[in-house]
């Protein structure tokens, strides 16, 4: 039953989804480097152009994640697994490349590279959570299992998700509060520069529904060999 | 909810009975506790300093032990089964087995409070803001180690696995609680030391709730 | 209707144990599974008793359930008056345990490690007796009894048809005979 | 079977919203204003703490040959005269929001780490800003 639903290749979406992410990403890059500098930070703050995205990407696909690990938990289907799995791996890379150009942006602004201030604290076990799914995937044999486990982290996990992303208002922090704020609605960004923001932000959309959908296929693909 | 206390009563009964468990679990902590303060003296200030993160990670190890021991006995004699057949939600066996390692907790915590207070001269005066500490502390970190504990109560290696899967999801609460032991020995007011209490019981109430709604979804089948 | 499995199947790793079983009881019925050694008749009790899940396929259960494994789980620590008392109060139920240990003629303040094989298997029958469930799913409960353990058994199973419905897995064909209205025979897959 | 849920997922929304109005975040804060440090000055002594403020304009006094960086540290209420030793990192200047980390001494803040806080308004020079701007920062901080 479920063989007939898994092809052997990505589908059309797939495709459609990494071939325009990964056409329009010279594009974005080039659009964050001819954004004009900020008066304040100068050429620095173009480093935003990938850490926001990456930030805001890695978010997503952890509440992706938190979303299918209850859906796998109510309705046993391997395939909510897949995605949710698939999502956090992919969630990881993004929050990895938030947390590395955080860094080399801190470096030369604040005059660190890494301080223990309430969204850095946050993220960082954020990252560490997400690493644990993995290493905890990686360490039991047997495959339901093994879901279950993952999808409990999945869920139990994804507090610190709305912790992380409200630190910056709730505790007073090094780190400044957001610039496009998703609960007042209030944008702190010349134009030009939200155009160049909003644009990459749609370029790792696109890479992320590409590569979660990619991946959910080599698992279900890896799935079928274990079991075959 | 009595089925509850009845089962931790009962598990309390076969870890006296069976001992090797609880001796080892007592052996390592006062092993732990002695070779820190061995280790960190003789004098007097970086001890102090270094008592609240050493009495965690402590309790922490100890925590994680008695959770497995929680389910030990239930696999090595078979009746794990038994008390997922009893008609019903399966709630109270997660409370039951929470309770267990908190009637265990309890005085271990106090034990611990009393060794630190000799071998790291934490001020016994302040012996109740503390222990209301390690309580809240203890319940947090017990809470999600009984829910990984059952889960994993069958797998082979489940040693080795709990507390890599239990450390990343526990870090707010055991820094929230070494923060509030260490604003404690430093002397700061109870009023500053009560946010992290706030804080600690937030953590408490999201894990208990989340942990006991997910223990009988993944026990089933 | 006490069971029914509807075309279950049910797969460990990459080998399937069952395959599309279909499968209805009664209470008043008593049926016997046959097979030999990894037929999957202790898989499918567990399916039945929902401790597994099926891979593929519907469970359905219409009353209280209980397993026996074989050989039987019992906590080393307690006595068996304890851990009667125990089952009875997890499982919400009063009975008369004394009169359970009398006729199963097992002694009350005896620590379980030190009963022999044959007095777990009784006791778990006396523990059964108890708690009265009405679903009664038992892994082959004749191994380990002596004669006298066997008629006890055979009145415990005719006692079970009154109102409930048994599944044993066997080897004894002779005990299928004598007790079973029905059986089911699994072959290895 | 769902009234379960339901409960659950209020009582956990309950405890989160409690942590979030609730007033948890007085001991999380990062830094204090010179303001806060000034009243509880008492509670604070000889203990390490962050400082995060303004560079108060026209203060900034930095000696090349000693590393010294004096400047006072303001929040528009309350100042702190501050010492820091080493050099600025590069987005300091005057009016700049910085956490100071170090304890009181002689006098003076003596810090041992300096840290720039820039706002989350990004804004291209021409355009022009206000220094209601990086105020901003100041007044989000209580």
């Amino acid at each position: 039953m479920l063989k007939a639903t898994v092809s052997d290749r990505p589908d059309l979406f797939t495709w459609a989804f990494l071939g325009l992410g990964l056409l329009l990403l010279p594009l974005g890059l080039y659009l964050a480097l001819s954004a004009p500098p900020d008066v304040n930070q100068g050429y620095l703050a173009r480093i935003m152009y990938l850490h926001v995205p990456g930030a805001w990407l890695g978010y997503l696909a952890f509440f992706v994640t938190f979303l299918y690990s209850l859906l796998y938990l109510f309705r046993q289907d391997p395939r909510y697994d897949r995605v949710a799995l698939a999502s956090a791996e992919i969630g990881l890379v993004f929050m990895g490349l938030a947390l590395v150009t955080g860094m080399l942006w801190a470096r030369p602004t604040w005059g660190v590279y890494w301080t223990w201030e309430p969204r850095l604290t946050t993220t960082a076990i954020l990252f560490a959570v997400y690493v644990g799914y993995f290493l905890l995937r990686g360490a039991i044999e047997d495959p339901e299992l093994r879901r279950k486990a993952a999808a409990a982290v999945g869920i139990l996990g994804f507090i610190n998700v709305p912790i992380s992303y409200m630190s910056v208002k709730w505790w007073r922090s090094l780190h400044q509060t957001q610039s496009i704020d998703l609960t007042t609605g209030k944008i702190h960004m010349a134009p030009e520069m939200l155009q160049a923001l909003l644009f990459n932000l749609l370029v790792f959309t696109l890479l992320y529904l590409g590569f979660v959908r990619l991946r959910a296929l080599v698992a279900a693909l890896e799935a079928r060999k274990e079991e075959a | 909810m009595r089925r509850a206390l009845l089962l931790a009563l009962r598990d309390l009964r076969l870890e006296v009975r069976d001992r090797a468990g609880l001796l080892s679990v007592l052996a390592f902590f006062g092993v732990m506790l002695f070779i820190m303060a061995l280790a960190l003296g003789p004098e007097e200030a970086p001890l102090r300093r270094a008592a609240p993160g050493v009495l965690w990670v402590a309790l922490a190890f100890a925590s994680t032990l008695l959770s497995t021991r929680a389910f030990a006995l239930e696999v090595e004699d078979g009746t794990l089964d038994d008390l997922l057949l009893v008609p019903g939600g399966k709630e109270w066996v997660y409370f039951g087995k929470l309770l267990f390692q908190m009637l265990l907790l309890l005085p271990l915590s106090a034990l611990a409070f009393l060794m630190a207070a000799g071998l790291f001269y934490l001020p016994l005066e302040k012996a109740l803001p503390i222990l209301l500490t390690l309580a809240l502390g203890t319940l947090g970190y017990a809470s999600v180690a009984t829910f990984y504990a059952g889960l994993l109560a069958r797998l082979r290696g489940r040693e080795v696995l709990l507390p890599l899967l239990l450390f990343s999801l526990v870090v707010p609460v055991v820094l929230s609680a070494v923060r509030a032991t260490a604003g404690l020995v430093e002397g700061l007011p109870l009023s500053e030391v009560a946010s992290w209490w706030q804080l600690l019981a937030v953590f408490d109430v999201v894990y208990l709730t989340a942990s006991a709604l997910l223990f009988p979804v993944v026990m089933e089948g | 209707m006490l069971l029914r499995l509807e075309a279950i199947s049910k797969r460990f790793g990459r080998d399937w144990v069952l395959r599309d079983l279909s499968f209805a009881l009664d209470r008043g019925e008593v049926v016997a599974l046959l097979g030999p050694n990894g037929s999957g008749k202790t898989t499918l009790l567990r399916l039945m008793a929902g401790l597994l899940k099926p891979t593929r396929g519907r469970v359905e259960r219409g009353g209280r359930v209980l397993f026996l494994p074989n050989p039987p789980a019992f906590h080393r620590h307690l006595t068996a008056r304890e851990h009667l008392l125990y089952d009875l109060a997890f499982h919400g139920g009063r009975g008369d345990w004394r009169g359970a240990l009398v006729r199963f003629g097992l002694p009350e303040n005896l620590p379980l490690a030190a009963f022999s094989s044959g007095m777990k298997k009784r006791l778990a029958l006396a523990r059964l007796i108890l708690l009265g469930p009405d679903l009664w799913l038992l892994d082959e409960p004749e191994t380990a009894l002596d004669g006298e353990g066997r008629e006890l058994l055979l009145k415990v199973l005719q006692e079970a048809r009154q109102g409930a419905g048994v599944v044993l897995a066997t080897h004894d064909r002779a005990l299928a005979a004598q007790v079973a209205d029905r059986t089911l025979e699994l072959g290895v897959a | 079977m769902k009234a379960k849920y339901l409960v659950g997922v209020l009582v956990i929304l309950g405890a989160l919203a409690y942590m979030i109005f609730g007033g948890l975040g007085r001991n999380l804060v990062y830094f204090l204003t010179p303001s806060e440090y000034l009243q509880d000055q008492a509670k604070y002594q000889n203990r390490p703490v962050r400082l995060g403020g303004l560079v108060k304009e026209g203060t900034v006094q930095y000696d090349k040959d000693r590393l010294e960086l004096r400047f006072v540290l303001t929040d528009g209420v309350a100042e702190v005269p501050v010492l820091h030793r080493g050099t600025p990192p590069g987005m300091f200047k005057e009016g700049q929001g910085v956490v100071v980390e170090g304890r009181f001494g002689e006098g003076v803040f003596q810090g041992s780490n300096l840290l720039v806080k820039h706002s989350e308004t990004y804004q291209p020079p021409k355009e022009g800003w206000t220094p209601e701007d990086v105020r901003k920062l100041i007044e989000e901080a209580k």
